[in-house]
């Protein structure tokens, strides 16, 4: 019967995050236009895009390889394969057991590094500026990010997503520094790798700051559908992935009844909407900085997370 | 039928040396074909062998030949950690032959050491004493000494061959003397090291000259300068062989001198230098894979980096076994046993196809390629999957080493201690670290090399290799899938080396499927993994076919809008894309000029000017610039000084006479007032 | 006493004596170098029946260690007269050597030879320096044959050198005589090897070490132990070819081998002093030199005259390291040095004649262009440099054994040397047999020029990893005895 | 051995007095600035050589030691000089001898040698025969002079002389070690020959090949091709 239940759940998280991306990013454009006093446009606008790009057929370079047609589609699998792990309303579900952190990050890195191929494909100056520069994020923001999963394995003995979400859920393990100093470099990182202000401008059009837009700068029609929808899915994953991690309050535990989603839906609602209010209000009030800064950036968020880990040896307190 | 395994592989030995001789005896234009045939069949048969000994629980068999030193027998045995490497070398041997078939004639003239180099190779993993290890060493180092000298014409070859051989002598007046002090008397059988385990000084000498000696040959930091240069140097499948086999073998004889003959009861600070080494080593690789402009030296390279991962395992392996948690040993080790496979397998077919690369397009450097996906679609597919295995993205078979490596590293802090603790902190941030750089360096590789619009006219020109190239590269990339995607299988087959180093087995952590860093916990599921990205590309693809219009149209790429190409250059503007020294600006910026001295010079013209813009990068590695070229400038000084020794005029050799006759009056002297 | 001289130990040392007299009056060129050859095989022969004539007489000692490098030395007596049948038409046609010349030459090689040889054999101190002596003349003589100012100054080097040396060595063995004076009383026995061994421990112990080193100083003078070497280089770069192979073995196993008997007399005392250090500081100060010396030269002969300085250091450490496994080391370097070496000059002379000069500049590439010359060579200095398959590897790898179970620190310096120097052997194979071949105006070389080079270096192989048993067993008698 | 003692002291001051007028005709070497000087002095030294190994034939009643003394004087007192002064004639080579040491120097350095061969000879032996230990200190600083001669000076003629008066003090050693056999004998007319032989050789060689009989010349050849 649990089988069937998980299996349940996850077939409704898979759906949420299809549905949620594009609003989500809506949401957050919505916010960041009011904020500078503009009415901006409507939530459901990024849904219009997709729908609109589906509709027209694509133009590729002539000497466009398959490549070039293929990494979108990988790149959008990976973010959703990725999407389907990170719990939002409930633990335990089918895909709970290959929640692995390390699995999670691995399937990211899969998106990029086929969106970078893809980048390189046409052979044109934009593209390669992008990927080159996509890539370095990712040299920064990889220490990083497995600091922080360090901090977490070591307090909740494994890098199963959904044990650590469980285990913080418990709250067995308190509120501790280490925790703090994670979820800063957290936040770091995954405004790099959403390719947010102040580290990359998704809304630019100067190339010459372009990141992740310069990279993906010959695609159109479905190709620039999938890797838009990609993008949004991407940003979902991060936030969720930090709620459940940071906030891990009111999500449903494993093998709890249907009826406690609810809550757990609510909950995790909330905690987007606060985290994409944060993140619209920061980028609003930052300006974006200068590639070669951007190391500096991550480099004190692989310092934060590795104060963090030492936090931890210090007091000693882990599994 | 089990005891019949060991001198079936002896002979398989003996067969594959004696195969160098035969094909020298067939002479010039036969030798080459004749050489790469019988390799083929002896390393299927090794391979086989070598199966059969791993699935049949591995029990240690040994055997005793008549010749050796003079009245020293020769001692071979088979026992689980021998198999597998003898399993992975055997599966490059065979790809590297098989891809040797299609050589067009230009490995000809070294062909014969070719099994020379397999059979040296395979002895060094049958050696049951301390001759015989080193004897397998050297005629290993000396044949692919040979093979690295197959196009000696070139100067460039030649210093990297002298640089190469002359590590093979340090490595080789390494391993002599470590033998020698792990020797119990006269008698240096491994059997005999075994009930007298060194201590004190001894212990630590024997640490010290195996990281040195077989160190080295392995690419371990910062002792990896030589390996770049000779397998650039060397023939395609050559460099396949050593990097894929001949780097773990030096493994091998380090697993085997600090796991097996020094016994367990070593203190744990033996782990640390391996790891820091590592670490290093990993760091600078994948920095240097990122910078380097020749597609084999890349390749090169992420070798060093990858070893460096290997190494790491080791190091936490050994302090694991030394503090007596068998579960955090046996998943270090194993990760490390792993990803040496997977390695072997993925590094062996992306040299392969970089020959063939050269062999298609003329040329090696990166600056010159570009476009390649049009002319050798079959070679960039494969590529493409060995790739992955570089870049570990999952479910790669690379994925799946660095998986359990970092589970090791993340569960080193039970070892205890503050520094063990931030050792492994560290650690796991230069392995993230590393890795990230070898996935950058790999979308480098293949968007330079065989992405983009073509450079040149002969890599606008190249084509896919012969049949049996393409069989030799999908027979890797399909051993390497098949890694991926059953890691516990594989990590199980390997169970009996684990066992022997560690002493405990891999069965509480690795299901056939599942790959746990505790026996309760989660773990990784390769396959489960495939399945559901196998579901989520179908999804997707449902998506695309029901919601979106099918087909599309051609034209000129959009570039932001930039015009034309002119129309002079046949190729359209290839100096417009980003090349291998632009993709690595960020990062050369960013990491290399503090870690590896880079120094941009740009020469732009005024406007107006015709002549062409220059950009000159200069990039030192550390261990070249701080260790060998001091090293050489002493050997230098002191050389000056035996010259002026050898060049007085007759007098003043008669003063020294006079002196040394003088002096030894003087000590004998006074040694009998004493 | 004369009598002795008829035995077949005496008749080693007596043919090529003999011949050398009779080739003094052989003016032909070809029947010269067909006496030449004929007498080196009478006295590899009767060498050969020697070990079933051990035994001591008042003038010659038969034991173990002169019968073994008599057979060594004879043998590459006899491949080296082989090789220099065709090497001295060669370099008689290009005018290089005149008739008179050639005539000198062959007396020479023979009187060397036979010098050699008794000095190897004799039973008695003082005819042991004689013979020294007088084959150190022979050579002289013979290395200043081509009569370029080179070839003078390197024969007026060794003259000079040498001849302190021997000088030395006299005094030596006079001292060594007053040493034994009180045990052995006055007279003929105080001077024979076979009389004084047994009876060392009543010797005068603070005499014995006098004459130890001046024994030490003189004869390894000889032995080329450094800093005592300087001559040996000029004398090899200079000389004909063929001398240069024999000389590089046979002179010093023969200054070796005085010094090992010395050694043993030393060990036989109690109260003297041990002779083992001084032997390993000055093999190991060999070592080190040579390897060092070895990269920066630019003249070939020269080049492996200070790989031979080097090997001799080697051998010199083993023998002072002491006891039968580091003899055994020692003996077997010793002799796989000498068949490589001889190897390696015959190569390298046929090569430095057809490519007219005998710098590294002139010859290169030599596989490309004389495949089985250039394999040649380069097999002989894989063998030189320690590789395996070859027996050096092995014996090298036995005497670091022994080095580390008796005096471990001095490991290091000694695997330092070795690394050294076959690297810089290494670095001149490629250069050598690699790479665009140079031109070769001079003839080419045969395959009868090279038999000899090849069964030198099969030779090595087989001692070295699959040593016959009675071989086996003939070896650790005489590192037994030793 | 003993019979040599009871003859008294006599014959040991005798024979010290001989060794001690060897060791200084040694001094006088080092100190000669001329070339035919010193070739003087190398046969005075020969000469006295000869009486000691006549005086110890005597001493010992070893008649063949008088062999040794008549050849000593026929050759070394008498041909070896002779010839040289031809030589020297011949080449025109009878400058004063540039020295690569100063004359004090080289005098006080050879006083050091007499020291330490003393120093090392004498607590060698003290039971050994007085004689004997005495003439072997004489004839070892003897030898170490004579090697000092062959450093200290330049031209090859000096060196050769040097040689010889090395040769000297081995004769005298073995002179006065009692009842050495034939051997000696054998070897000092070796010695001689050889030196003499092979000296002539050079000489012409070199002379023929250079203009003067400085080694230095020779050496400047040596230093191009290494």
């Amino acid at each position: 019967m649990s089988v069937v239940v998980a299996l349940l759940a996850q077939l409704l998280h898979i759906g949420l995050m299809l549905l949620a991306a594009p609003l989500v990013v809506g949401l957050i454009r919505k916010v960041k236009a009011r904020l500078l006093g503009r009415i901006g446009p409507p939530i459901l606008q990024p849904w219009r895009d997709l729908a609109r790009l589906a509709r027209k057929q694509p133009v590729l370079a002539e000497n466009a390889s398959w490549v070039f047609s293929g990494a979108p589609a990988v790149a959008f699998t990976a973010t959703l394969a990725a999407a389907a792990l990170v719990p939002s309303f409930a633990l335990g579900m089918t895909g709970a057991p290959l929640a692995d952190l390390l699995v999670i990050a691995g399937l990211l890195t899969l998106a990029r590094c086929a969106l970078g191929l893809a980048g390189m494909d046409v052979g044109t100056a934009f593209g390669g500026i992008g990927s080159s520069r996509e890539m370095m994020f990712a040299v920064f923001a990889e220490p990083a990010l497995l600091l922080v999963i360090f901090t977490l394995s070591l307090l909740a003995g494994s890098t199963n997503l959904d044990a650590i979400a469980g285990a913080l859920h418990d709250g067995a393990l308190g509120l501790r520094v280490s925790l703090g100093l994670g979820l800063i470099a957290m936040l770091a990182i995954a405004i790099a790798e959403n390719g947010r202000i102040p580290v990359d401008n998704p809304a630019t059009h100067l190339e010459l700051t372009m990141v992740h837009e310069a990279m993906v700068l010959e695609y159109s029609g479905r190709h620039l559908a999938l890797i838009e929808a990609a993008a949004m899915l991407k940003l979902v994953v991060w936030l969720g992935l930090i709620a459940c991690i940071f906030v891990p309050f009111a999500i449903a535990p494993a093998g709890a009844p249907a009826t406690a989603w609810g809550l757990g839906l609510l909950g995790w609602v909330g905690k987007i909407g606060l985290l994409l209010l944060g993140l619209a209000g920061f980028e609003t009030a930052i300006a974006k900085m200068r590639v070669f800064r951007v190391p500096e950036f991550l480099g004190i968020a692989v310092l934060f997370a590795l104060l963090a880990v030492v936090f931890l040896f210090v007091s000693q307190g882990f599994a | 039928m089990i005891a019949l395994l060991l001198p079936a592989l002896a002979v398989v030995v003996t067969l594959l040396l004696a195969l160098g001789l035969a094909s020298v005896a067939a002479g010039p234009g036969r030798q080459g074909r004749l050489a790469s045939r019988g390799s083929l069949l002896l390393c299927a048969l090794g391979g086989l062998l070598a199966v059969v000994q791993l699935l049949s629980g591995a029990e240690a068999s040994s055997l005793s030949l008549g010749i050796g030193l003079p009245g020293l027998p020769l001692h071979l045995a088979l026992d689980g950690l021998s198999a597998a490497f003898m399993l992975l070398l055997m599966l490059t041997g065979a790809a590297a032959a098989a891809a040797a078939l299609d050589d067009h004639g230009q490995y000809d003239s070294t062909a014969p050491f070719f099994p020379v180099f397999l059979g040296g190779m395979a002895l060094t993993l049958l050696a049951a004493d301390g001759f015989a290890l080193v004897l397998g060493f050297e005629v290993m180092s000396l044949a692919s000494f040979a093979l690295v000298l197959t196009n000696h014409r070139d100067a460039e070859v030649r210093a990297a061959a002298l640089l190469y051989i002359g590590m093979a002598g340090l490595g080789a007046m390494c391993l002599i003397p470590c033998m020698a002090l792990l020797a119990v008397g006269a008698d240096f059988t491994f059997a005999a090291m075994r009930t007298h385990p060194p201590e004190g000084w001894r212990a630590l000498a024997v640490l010290v000259l195996v990281l040195v000696g077989a160190g080295s040959k392995a690419g371990l930091a910062p002792l990896h300068v030589w390996l770049p240069p000779a397998h650039a140097a060397a023939p395609g499948h050559v460099s396949a062989l050593m990097s894929g086999a001949m780097t773990k073998i030096a493994l091998y004889v380090l697993i085997r001198v600090l796991f097996d003959l020094c016994g367990p009861a070593q203190p744990m600070g033996w782990g640390a230098p391996l790891v820091l080494l590592g670490a290093l080593g990993a760091v600078l690789g994948g920095l240097r894979a990122n910078m380097e402009g020749d597609v084999k030296t890349v390749l090169a390279s992420s070798t060093v980096e990858h070893i460096g991962l290997i190494a790491i395992g080791l190091g936490f392996a050994l302090a694991a076994r030394a503090a007596d948690l068998p579960g955090l040993a046996t998943l270090a080790f194993g990760g490390a046993l792993l990803h040496a496979l997977a390695h072997g397998m993925f590094k062996a077919l992306l040299f392969l196809a970089a020959g063939a690369t050269q062999h298609a397009a003329g040329t090696r450097r990166l600056d010159r390629l570009g476009g390649l996906i049009h002319g050798m679609p079959k070679t960039t597919a494969l590529v493409l999957v060995g790739a992955a295995g570089l870049a570990a993205l999952p479910p790669s078979a690379g994925f799946a080493g660095e998986w359990t490596l970092f589970q090791a590293v993340l569960a080193a802090p039970r070892l205890g201690g503050l520094g063990w603790q931030v050792l492994a902190c560290v650690a796991a941030a230069l392995m993230a670290l590393a890795a990230a750089l070898a996935a950058s360096a790999a979308v480098r590789l293949i968007g330079v090399a065989y992405l983009g619009r073509p450079r040149t006219p002969r890599a606008a020109a190249a084509t896919d290799p012969g049949q049996p190239m393409l069989a030799a590269l999908a027979g890797l990339a399909g051993a390497s899938l098949l890694v991926g995607l059953f890691p516990g299988a594989a990590l199980r087959l390997l169970g009996p080396a684990v066992q022997q180093a560690v002493g405990t087995g891999v069965v509480g952590h690795v299901g056939w499927l599942t790959i746990s860093p505790q026996a309760d916990t989660a773990g990784y599921t390769a396959p489960a993994l495939a399945v559901v990205l196998g579901l989520a590309g179908g999804l997707v693809y449902f998506i695309v076919r029901r919601w979106t219009v099918s087909g599309e149209r051609r034209g000129p790429a959009w570039d932001c809008g930039f015009g034309d190409p002119p129309n002079w250059l046949p190729f359209g503007d290839p100096v417009t894309q980003y090349g291998g020294a632009s993709f690595a600006q960020p990062l050369r910026r960013a990491l290399a000029t503090s870690l590896m001295q880079a120094r941009e010079t740009v020469d732009m013209p005024l406007p107006g000017e015709t002549r062409p813009a220059h950009m000159k990068v200069r990039l030192r590695d550390p261990a070249d610039q701080y260790l060998f070229a001091l090293i050489g400038s002493w050997r230098s000084r002191v050389s000056h000084f035996a010259d002026f020794m050898q060049f007085l005029t007759i007098r003043s050799t008669l003063a020294v006479m006079f002196c040394a006759l003088l002096i030894l009056m003087a000590a004998v002297a006074a040694l009998e007032q004493l | 006493m004369i009598g002795e001289l008829l035995t077949p130990a005496g008749l080693v040392a007596v043919v090529p004596l003999l011949a050398a007299i009779a080739l003094g009056f052989v003016r032909s060129q070809a029947i010269g170098a067909w006496i030449n050859i004929a007498a080196a095989a009478v006295a590899f022969g009767l060498a050969c029946a020697l070990p079933w004539h051990l035994g001591a007489a008042p003038l010659l000692l038969v034991d173990r260690l002169a019968t073994h490098l008599a057979i060594l030395t004879s043998f590459v007596g006899l491949t080296s007269a082989w090789f220099s049948r065709r090497y001295i038409q060669i370099e008689a046609d290009a005018g290089r050597m005149l008739p008179l010349g050639v005539r000198q030459y062959h007396v020479l090689f023979q009187a060397f030879l036979g010098f050699m040889l008794l000095a190897l054999l004799s039973n008695n101190l003082g005819v042991t320096w004689v013979a020294m002596e007088a084959a150190t003349i022979a050579a002289v003589l013979v290395v200043g044959l081509p009569r370029t100012d080179q070839a003078v100054e390197a024969s007026w080097k060794m003259f000079v050198l040498c001849g302190v040396g021997i000088a030395l060595a006299l005094f030596g063995t006079i001292v060594l005589y007053l040493a034994a004076l009180p045990a052995m009383g006055s007279g003929w026995a105080a001077m024979s090897w076979s009389e004084l061994a047994p009876k060392a421990a009543g010797f005068k112990a603070p005499l014995l070490n006098l004459a130890f080193v001046f024994l030490l100083v003189g004869y390894g003078t000889k032995a080329a132990l450094a800093p005592l070497h300087a001559w040996m280089p000029d004398a090899h770069a200079e000389g004909p070819t063929p001398v240069s192979a024999v000389l590089s073995g046979s002179i010093l196993n023969v200054a070796l081998a005085v010094l090992l008997r010395v050694r043993g007399l030393m060990a036989g005392n109690a109260e003297a002093l041990s002779p083992g250090l001084p032997m390993m500081g000055l093999g190991l100060l060999s070592l080190l030199l040579a390897a060092f010396s070895l990269w920066p030269r630019r003249d070939v002969k020269r080049f492996f005259a200070f790989s031979s300085v080097e090997q001799s250091g080697i051998a010199a450490f083993a023998f002072g390291i002491g006891g039968p496994a580091a003899m055994f080391a020692g003996m077997l370097h010793l002799t796989l040095h000498t068949l490589t070496k001889a190897a390696i000059f015959h190569c390298v002379g046929r090569a430095s004649q057809m490519k007219g000069g005998q710098k590294f500049l002139h010859i290169t590439g030599l596989i490309g262009s004389h495949r089985a010359l250039g394999l040649t060579l380069a097999a002989g200095m894989v063998a030189v440099s320690g590789l395996p398959p070859f027996g050096l590897f092995s014996s090298e790898f036995l005497i670091v054994l022994a080095t580390i179970r008796q005096v471990p620190w001095l490991a290091i310096p000694l695997g330092l040397g070795l690394v050294v120097s076959a690297w810089a052997l290494m670095r001149r194979l490629i250069t050598l047999c690699l790479g665009a071949p140079t031109s070769s105006p001079g003839p080419a070389p045969e395959v009868l020029d090279l038999l000899p080079a090849w069964l030198h270096l099969a030779l090595v192989l087989v001692l070295g990893l699959a040593m016959p048993g009675f071989v086996l067993s003939w070896f650790r008698a005489l590192a037994g005895g030793l | 051995m003993g019979g040599h003692l009871a003859f008294g002291t006599f014959s040991y001051d005798a024979a010290h007095l001989l060794g001690g007028g060897v060791l200084v005709l040694s001094f006088v070497l080092l100190y000669q600035r001329r070339l035919t000087a010193v070739i003087n002095t190398y046969a005075l030294q020969a000469v006295v050589l000869s009486a000691a190994a006549a005086w110890q034939a005597w001493v010992q009643d070893a008649p063949h030691l008088y062999l040794t003394a008549g050849i000593t004087l026929a050759a070394k007192g008498i041909a070896i000089p002779l010839g040289m002064h031809r030589i020297v004639r011949q080449l025109q080579v009878n400058r004063s001898l540039e020295s690569a040491l100063g004359i004090f120097p080289s005098m006080a350095i050879g006083v050091g040698l007499v020291t330490l061969s003393i120093l090392v000879v004498l607590p060698v032996t003290p039971q050994a025969q007085t004689l004997t230990r005495e003439e072997l200190a004489l004839a070892l600083s003897v030898v170490l002079m004579g090697l000092l001669m062959m450093i200290t000076r330049r031209t090859a003629m000096t060196q050769v002389l040097g040689f010889m008066s090395l040769e000297n003090g081995l004769i005298l050693a073995a002179v006065s070690v009692a009842g050495m056999p034939l051997v000696v004998e054998l070897s000092v007319a070796v010695l001689v020959l050889l030196a003499f032989a092979v000296f002539g050789v050079f000489f012409f060689r070199i002379r023929d090949r250079f203009d003067s009989l400085h080694l230095d010349n020779l050496d400047r050849v040596g230093g191009m091709h290494r």
